[in-house]
């Protein structure tokens, strides 16, 4: 398992091929890469994102853990940025590895839903207006109801 | 005890951090506390519903106790991945 | 869109890079591979895949044509071997680009399924025993369910 | 027209594909007459329900026609991905 939080970019296909190489047990591979889209009326400057220092990775690393005791999971990464980036950057990856594909793919779903709205990140849309905090979706709080069927 | 602001809360009280002595035996109790102290402050805890608190780094409601606590954390509802 | 049926290996980081490059209105990129697993002996050697020329591709871009029609998709790559494989080698992957990440997933998942029973491939297991041609498996079929509910 | 076989079907016929001269008007009837033929055919469609057919490289039923098809291809279940 392996847990990055960082301000520089990283490389989505060197990260990709060293997540995917060498284990030899793992049939399926997932990733998620999530990239800076532009706002609706194509004026996004730059997309800024706050995280909380020390808490930031270890929210991360228990949802990973809650991932790994619940799927059959060979390996985990999540690689997620702060600071400030342009439309078209990469903001976070998160890869899994399993035996079987519905095990990677249900897993990478689940941290996804999690990182969206349990771990401290904050997004910020810079425009030569100003800046504007992204607000949380209600449809991204609601994704979490798939994982906890029994509590709605 | 250290208390901590994120995105629109720390903009709104217009400091990322403060140390704060209380006697709060809950994070409700120290919001009341921190309302009144000033319009800066009332303003950024007007809508509890619009907030979230994590107490020592972990994510918790407002009605978690805070003795022994060393880091209380004040912000909106996260918007990561 | 892009459809690949070859017998030499791919490159995962270079097509995940270059698949998730240069796409600034996609939020959400998601990609599948799939890797020769030993068997539960151990003793595998090679995996043959056979494949019919001339009906693989055009399946595959059925597939994918029926993908982009059901999910908003800004691209789909799908590359698949055929030949003989070792154990650990990507046999093939899967890449889909949304504005979302819930198109991404749901795509790639819909792909997969299909392409594991309805993409003209036969794996065979080479051992030092022989070699024996992989039964489909019935939870293969069986997915394929979740995306017709009405015919069960 | 082109008769295919592939993995196991391919196998126990022998051979990879054959030119096959047919009045047969559905698939049905192509393989009541090829299963009339020799062992290894009657051996290689014993099991329909274990059997795939693609006419002109587009999967569909036994009861398929075949006016004016130029390939027919029978395989087993496929096991890509």
């Amino acid at each position: 398992m392996r847990i990055v939080v960082q301000a520089t970019p990283f490389d989505l296909g060197a990260e990709a091929a060293g997540f995917a190489g060498g284990k030899p047990g793992m049939g399926a591979i997932v990733t998620f890469t999530g990239v800076v889209r532009d706002n609706a009326n194509g004026t996004l400057e730059r997309m800024g994102i706050e995280h909380y220092p020390g808490m930031t990775e270890k929210a991360i690393t228990q949802i990973a853990e809650q991932a790994k005791a619940r799927w059959s999971l060979g390996d985990v990464l999540v690689i997620h940025r702060h600071g400030e980036l342009r439309p078209g950057e990469m903001i976070m990856m998160v890869a899994t590895a399993s035996r079987h594909r519905k095990d990677a793919f249900e897993a990478a779903e689940f941290l996804m839903d999690y990182l969206k709205s349990r771990a401290p990140f904050w997004k910020q849309e810079i425009t030569r207006h100003g800046a504007e905090w992204v607000a949380a979706r209600e449809e991204d709080e609601d994704a979490l109801g798939r994982w906890t069927p029994n509590q709605g | 005890m250290e208390v901590l602001y994120f995105a629109w809360v720390r903009e709104r009280i217009g400091l990322p951090k403060e140390r704060v002595e209380t006697t709060a035996e809950t994070v409700a109790e120290l919001v009341e506390e921190l309302r009144a102290r000033e319009e800066r402050y009332a303003l950024a805890f007007s809508d509890l519903s619009a907030l979230r608190v994590a107490v020592d780094q972990e994510l918790t409601d407002f009605d978690a106790p805070l003795s022994g606590v060393r880091e209380v954390a004040f912000f909106p509802p996260m918007t990561g991945g």
